[in-house]
């Protein structure tokens, strides 16, 4: 197998190269998905097929539909406004300094990486061994599968914070989204209903699908506890059938009400109230009552399931897009080359 | 008890998301001075009892993450709480003008809290960097705030600047975990060695950071970031977002691995630090904008934290506390100066509708208490005494004299000088008689919360000791 | 109580600045109630501590700032020749800055900056450690600066720019100084006491130590305007009258030269200062200046520039004062801090009179002027007169210690450097006085604001001005009474010697 | 070299990969002047770093369930940076700006 090793990560390599080498935005997408496909075959190579299912599922898949939908709705902007004619122009002397520049923090990184490595091989294995702590301490987390029991039992803190990272992304997404809705709320909706006028035949693999990857979306965080899977791959698989939704054309989370919300915020809090609730009893933070870690754990991963699912979800539906009609020109402000040094904060 | 600091900004954090249009606003200030509350009692505890320690989830480092509370950490805890509860009254007025984005405002707002105070608290390295991760975006956000073209692009520079800075820190704690097979801190300090992985992980490590803390010639993302944002969010940044990754920048070269670093190492920060000084001040005196030259301000007052590496590492254990009290008295003094000279050159623009250096003539006359805490603060960023920066700056100078290190005083002391140069352009407009605009009367609340920081800066100055008693309690740094 | 006397002293300005920034514009009588006030309860705290200090009480306010280094107000009798100087005139200039400034605008905001200058300058004289000493003397630098631009002119602006060149610089190198030192000899020799801390050092290099003396002589030399750091004194002369008056007789300069005394005889010590053979050179300078200023106001047309440049020579009298190895030069130094500040406040009045009465700014403009004030112009020819040094006014005392005392310390030339002022002196003021009484009127005054009444001028003017001008006789007449500056001054020039 | 190559495994040699993968995505991060395309460097750089991460302690101990459950949080970290990146730039594209 050693060969497939050695092709698997020049293939990641090439691909990656292939990603930053290509001047078109599209292809160096699909190449970046291709390179999210090598990247989970890699973490099956490396007996990590958690890491393998969420590199397909978020990595590669959540990914690059964010950004295949951001390429679209350039395309659309663009039609919508003429391209602007020489202003892209690139600056020859910026450019340059910006190759030195790269050139010279590259070969410090690659040589300080280089030397690091090659010192580790001359090096014992290191004093402490987390493998048989972990081994030691697993009985008593509730759970038998090892990364669940750490991201939701030795290390839930980081799994806390990780899901507030999630919220505060998607708040900014609706806070950046919205003004446009409630400036034209009408018009707003006639654009989106646009985008998703599908074919018959996707509507109806849709309907097949949905169903598939919900139960699908379930299985993997129910096996979470005993094998691979969990919260986070399971609501990224909601989060697919979410979109596989909006494109036939079933209408979920399109508008920001209290329900939304709730569901968004619905992972963390459940998460807090578990956590708090053992210091009533004199109980550190975050620690599970005895007994009940396994049906606590399979609880919040639960909640957090929907709400992570929801989370990409309206990340993907609530990014900002153009709006279809003619004033958008008009709302666009006028922006000079001196654009940068008027800093318009507060005015 | 130190938990309750993560709870309750958490707690509020989702309130505030889940029921943005409710008077949840209001209920901001109950909360932060619950938080305030919970960090002095903090403090005292750890004034009376010491550094501790507290295993989240009962599980004891390494499985376990560890919260470790000491002298430096709870300083920096009650610093957040105050600062966040003055810059809050002040945002509750001044963002009733932003209908739209004081309902995105607190939620972030709070989810910074939460990631501060779980910063100055973690004693993974790990979990700092998903903190670190917190806190950026909700720093991005905030900036992105009013979501026009200008403070988009400045976002989005700030996002990618610090994204490259967290996957430097990132990969260093990679090369660590393999290094030493442990996330904690005080474990890896324990048994930390000068081999090459640990070298390379901290040089990954410190030139994610230094991205991260905006020290010059990294700093190309801060200014339009931190002078672009609306006047409460600018004043968070610079006086605690970017602290921050000052903290942890501080926890790994003199905590971590101190065997680790060379003194040559610690010179080439000190050299950045005298870079961001005279080129900070130097941008500082030609902006035409005044909300542009306090960001470049703080481009220039970061360089004097970098100075605590070159003062202590491979110095005396005198020079080393010195210099270990002027830094933390410095981040303190400049916390509480530069927010209130955001706060108050908020409140200037506000006033007159123009942030040009220009347009301030004749604030003296009908602005006068913004002005005042804009120069109350100005004597603290200046170092001129009686103010919390001129000590800092006092310790600073004599670390440097004591560590045989002079090149550093002429920094220090220029440095004081270059902000006088630009602080006093400001001052010379203000006391032009006639008017180029017509004044708009703003709200007393928000000069008092802007006076009420200010004179904590100079009022430090008569009170350093309270903090630095406090600092006395730090293990792993000389004293 | 007496831990807290220093502080209340500091105090009743501070609050009272305060408190009048606070006070509306239009609220003149509340803000001179204040002002007025304030300045007398001032002199009654300071009365009481001189009384104090006669009888070998103690007054001192300490704690600690930073490690290692603490903030102390301490009244000794030093200190109390200073902070009586500032008390009595601040009461005066507050009552003729009333008069001056009332009805113009941004009076708070004056009143306010100009009580805080004066609590910056009672923080000087009561600092007990170079450190404190530092800190009041930046202090005094930012709160000057309002003062200075105040008119806000393009002028006052530029002026504003120069002063704090100098001013920030001259700090900076203070600070620099004391650092030096601090890290050196350790803090404690920071503490001022009689005889220097510096003379139980030993074991120091004394040419370290000198090195660290220049360091902080120019650090406070820019604030007393020696040549060559003097750039910014006639400049500043753009400020209102009182500003100058205060800048010139009381605060900034007298300040500068303070720090001066307080460096060679509380630090160094005056004995070891003459070891490590730093008085010489100090004495040099301060007689360069002394030369260089009188001849430089001999060009002035302007009669605030030609004051500006008399103040660069006459404030440089204290440091030749110092220099002088031997009691009776320091007494001659001591008591003319005290006597050129009465001197030159009387001037800067009568100048100031002259410019809001009449519009007078150019001496050509003088011609005359005495038949129409009389009051103000016989204020202006005692100040002269005691600038020249003639009997029987302040100017002759100082003088005369200076001269015995330049032949006691074996410094002829020092004699010498002093005639020569005094006929420069009489170069640059004996004209005017010769156009005040003798040259007929010439037409009709520039501009005259104030037509004569019941007096020549508003009396909020006047009387300041004739108060100082009896206090410019009285200080050489009674010279000899124990209250006098000049028992005073003979009182710590005694303590500071060895026995 | 016979110490190297005694040393060396698969999850070593992915260790190696994700340098690559870093110090090239690096360059790409700096150079690239479209904001997508840094967005795709700094994922491909974090994918790096992850290999790093997992590869360097399995080196040394094994199959190791919290370096994995690490990247599992870093994953998903990565793609809530891309979707707020992407976020921004859309908004700002859509004000007129150059993606």
């Amino acid at each position: 197998m050693m060969w497939f090793d050695l092709a698997l990560g020049l293939g990641l390599i090439i691909a990656a190269i292939g990603v930053f080498r290509s001047e078109d935005l599209f292809r160096a997408v699909v190449l970046f998905v291709t390179f999210g496909i090598l990247l989970a075959l890699t973490w099956l190579r490396l007996q990590a097929p958690d890491l393998a299912l969420a590199e397909a599922a978020i990595g590669a898949g959540i990914t690059g539909v964010l950004l295949l939908d951001t390429l679209g709705v350039f395309r659309q902007h663009e039609q919508d406004i003429n391209p602007r004619s020489s202003s892209q122009l690139p600056d020859i002397s910026r450019q340059w300094a910006a190759n030195v520049l790269a050139l010279i923090a590259c070969i410090s990184a690659a040589g300080l990486l280089a030397w690091s490595l090659f010192n580790t091989l001359k090096m014992p294995a290191p004093h402490h061994n987390l493998v048989t702590v972990v081994e030691a301490n697993i009985a008593y987390s509730g759970v038998s599968h090892g990364i669940t029991a750490v991201l939701l039992n030795f290390r839930s803190y980081d799994t806390l914070l990780e899901v507030a990272v999630l919220l505060v992304a998607i708040v900014i997404g609706i806070g950046l989204r919205e003004r446009v809705t409630t400036s034209a709320n009408a018009t707003s909706d006639e654009g989106q209903s646009k985008l998703s006028e599908p074919p018959a035949l996707l509507t109806s693999l849709v309907r097949l699908l949905l169903p598939l990857l919900l139960i699908t979306a379930i299985f993997v965080l129910w096996a979470g506890s005993t094998r691979p899977g969990g919260a986070f791959q399971a609501g990224a698989l909601i989060a697919a059938a979410g979109v596989l939704a909006r494109l036939g054309q079933i209408d979920i989370a399109a508008r920001v009400t209290t329900i939304l919300r709730l569901g968004l915020t619905l992972g963390v809090f459940i998460f807090l109230i578990v956590a708090v609730s053992p210091m009533l009893t004199g109980k550190p933070f975050l620690t599970y009552p005895a007994g009940w870690e396994g049906t606590l754990i399979l609880l919040i991963e639960f909640m957090l399931t929907i709400s992570i699912g929801l989370i990409l979800l309206s990340l993907f539906i609530q990014a900002p897009r153009p709006r279809i009609p003619a004033p958008v020109r008009n709302a666009i402000p006028a922006t000079g080359p001196n654009a940068e040094t008027n800093k318009g904060g507060d005015q | 008890m130190i938990p309750l600091l993560l709870i309750i900004p958490l707690v509020f954090a989702l309130l505030s998301v889940l029921l943005p249009r409710l008077p949840i606003k209001a209920i901001a200030i109950p909360g932060l001075v619950l938080q305030l509350i919970a960090s002095i009692q903090l403090s005292v505890h750890t004034y009376k009892h010491g550094a501790s320690d507290y295993a989240l989830g009962s599980w004891e480092a390494p499985l376990g993450i560890a919260l470790h509370a000491n002298g430096f950490t709870v300083t920096l805890l009650t610093l957040t709480a105050f600062i966040a509860i003055v810059c809050a009254v002040y945002a509750l007025i001044y963002l009733k003008r932003y209908e739209h984005e004081q309902r995105y405002f607190w939620p972030l707002f709070w989810f910074l809290l939460a990631s501060l105070n779980g910063i100055w608290l973690s004693g993974d390295l790990f979990n700092l960097y998903v903190g670190l991760e917190l806190l950026t975006f909700s720093a991005v956000g905030m900036v992105a705030l009013t979501a026009n073209k200008a403070s988009l692009q400045a976002a989005i520079r700030y996002l990618f600047a610090a994204l490259l800075g967290s996957l430097g820190y990132l990969a260093g704690v990679a090369l660590l975990y393999g290094q030493y097979g442990t996330l904690s801190i005080q474990e890896i300090a324990l048994i930390s060695t000068s081999d090459a992985p640990t070298q390379v992980a901290l040089a990954l490590m410190t030139v994610g950071l230094l991205m991260k803390t905006a020290i010059f010639p990294l700093h190309y993302w801060l200014p339009p970031a931190h002078g672009g944002a609306l006047a409460p969010v600018s004043a968070l940044l610079s006086a605690l977002v970017v602290k921050a990754s000052f903290y942890i920048l501080a926890v790994l070269w003199l905590q971590l691995a101190p065997d680790a670093i060379s003194p040559a190492a610690a010179q080439v920060l000190g050299a950045l630090g005298a870079g961001a000084i005279l080129w900070g001040s130097w941008c500082a005196f030609r902006q035409p904008d005044i909300k542009m030259l306090v960001a470049y301000s703080t481009v220039a007052q970061l360089g004097y934290l970098m100075f605590v590496f070159p003062l202590s590492i491979g110095t005396s254990a005198a020079a080393a506390e010195l210099a270990w009290q002027g830094t933390v008295l410095h981040l303190l003094a400049h916390a509480f100066a530069k927010a209130a000279m955001f706060l108050s050159v908020g409140t200037l623009v506000l006033a007159i509708g123009h942030q040009g250096i220009k347009d301030l003539a004749g604030v003296s006359h009908r602005v006068p208490l913004a002005l005042f805490s804009f120069g109350l603060s100005a004597v603290s960023l200046m170092g001129l005494p009686p103010s919390g920066g001129f000590n800092a700056k006092w310790l600073l100078l004599q670390s440097a004299l004591s560590s045989g290190q002079w090149w550093w005083f002429i920094f220090i002391l220029g440095g004081g000088l270059l902000t006088a140069a630009y602080v006093f352009r400001v001052f010379s407009v203000s006391f032009i008689e006639e008017a180029r605009h017509k004044f708009a009367p703003t709200h007393w609340l928000l000069d008092v919360s802007a006076l009420t920081l200010a004179a904590a800066a100079i009022l430090l100055g008569f009170v350093s000791q309270w903090p630095l008693t406090l600092m006395e309690l730090v293990p792993g740094v000389q004293s | 109580m007496n831990a807290w006397l220093p502080v209340a002293v500091l105090g009743t300005s501070l609050i009272a600045s305060l408190i009048i920034f606070l006070v509306p514009d239009a609220k003149q009588r509340l803000r001179s109630t204040l002002n007025i006030t304030a300045a007398l309860v001032k002199i009654g705290l300071v009365a009481w501590m001189v009384f104090g200090i006669y009888q070998q009480e103690l007054f001192e306010t300490r704690f600690t700032l930073v490690p290692g280094i603490d903030f102390v107000l301490r009244a000794d009798s030093l200190s109390m020749l200073f902070a009586g100087l500032s008390s009595v005139l601040w009461l005066f200039t507050t009552i003729y800055a009333i008069g001056y400034l009332e009805g113009s605008p941004h009076r708070s905001r004056f009143f306010g900056f100009f009580s805080l200058c004066v609590a910056s300058t009672m923080g000087i004289s009561l600092a007990g450690n170079l450190f404190t000493f530092l800190i009041f003397f930046e202090m005094l630098t930012l709160s000057t600066y309002p003062l200075v631009v105040h008119r806000g002119t393009q002028a006052s602006l530029t002026a504003g720019r120069t002063y704090l060149r100098y001013t920030l610089g001259g700090g900076a190198m203070l600070l620099l100084g004391v650092v030096l030192l601090y890290s050196y000899a350790g803090p404690q020799v920071g503490e001022f006491a009689e005889t220097g801390t510096l003379r139980a050092a030993t074991s120091l290099d004394p040419r370290t130590l000198a090195a660290i003396f220049v360091v902080l002589i120019i650090g406070v030399g820019v604030k007393a305007a020696f040549v060559p750091f003097h750039g910014w004194l006639p400049v500043a002369m753009v400020a209102p009258a009182p500003v100058s008056a205060l800048l010139h007789a009381v605060a900034v300069v007298k300040a500068g030269a303070f720090g001066i005394i307080r460096i060679v005889y509380n630090v160094y010590g005056i004995e070891f200062s003459a070891q490590i053979g730093v008085l010489l050179p100090l004495g040099i300078l301060a007689a360069i200046t002394i030369i260089w200023g009188s001849m430089q106001a001999l060009r002035q047309m302007e009669l605030k520039k030609r004051l500006a440049y008399s103040t660069v020579s006459q404030v440089s009298y204290i440091a030749l004062g110092v220099a002088l190895f031997g009691p009776i030069g320091s007494i001659g130094g001591l008591v003319h801090l005290l006597h050129q500040g009465i001197m030159k406040v009387t001037l800067f009045f009568a100048a100031g009179n002259y410019a809001e009465t009449l519009g007078i700014h150019r001496i050509d403009e003088l011609d005359g002027v005495g038949k129409r004030m009389p009051g103000t112009s016989l204020a202006f020819t005692i100040g002269a007169l005691g600038m020249i040094g003639l009997p029987p006014t302040a100017g002759f005392i100082s003088k005369w210690y200076l001269g015995i005392g330049a032949l006691e310390a074996g410094m002829a030339w020092a004699l010498g450097v002093l005639v020569l002022s005094s006929a420069l002196n009489a170069a640059y003021f004996l004209p005017i006085l010769y156009r005040l009484w003798f040259k007929p009127v010439r037409g009709a005054w520039p501009d005259e604001q104030i037509p004569a009444a019941r007096f020549e001028t508003d009396p909020w003017l006047l009387f300041p001005t004739l108060a100082t001008m009896a206090f410019t006789i009285a200080a050489g007449l009674l010279a000899s009474h124990p209250w006098s500056p000049l028992t005073w001054a003979t009182l710590i020039s005694v303590r500071e010697y060895l026995p | 070299m016979t110490l190297w190559l005694e040393a060396f495994n698969t999850d070593f040699w992915y260790a190696i990969v994700g340098a690559v993968l870093l110090v090239l995505a690096l360059g790409a991060f700096i150079t690239s002047r479209q904001l997508i395309k840094k967005l795709l460097a700094f994922n491909i750089m974090g994918s790096g770093v992850f290999l790093i991460m997992v590869g360097l302690a399995q080196y040394q101990h094994g199959p190791d369930s919290v370096p994995q459950a690490l990247v599992l949080t870093g994953i998903v970290v990565a793609v809530a940076a891309t979707a707020l990146a992407l976020v921004l730039i859309r908004k700002f594209v859509l004000k007129g700006g150059q993606p």
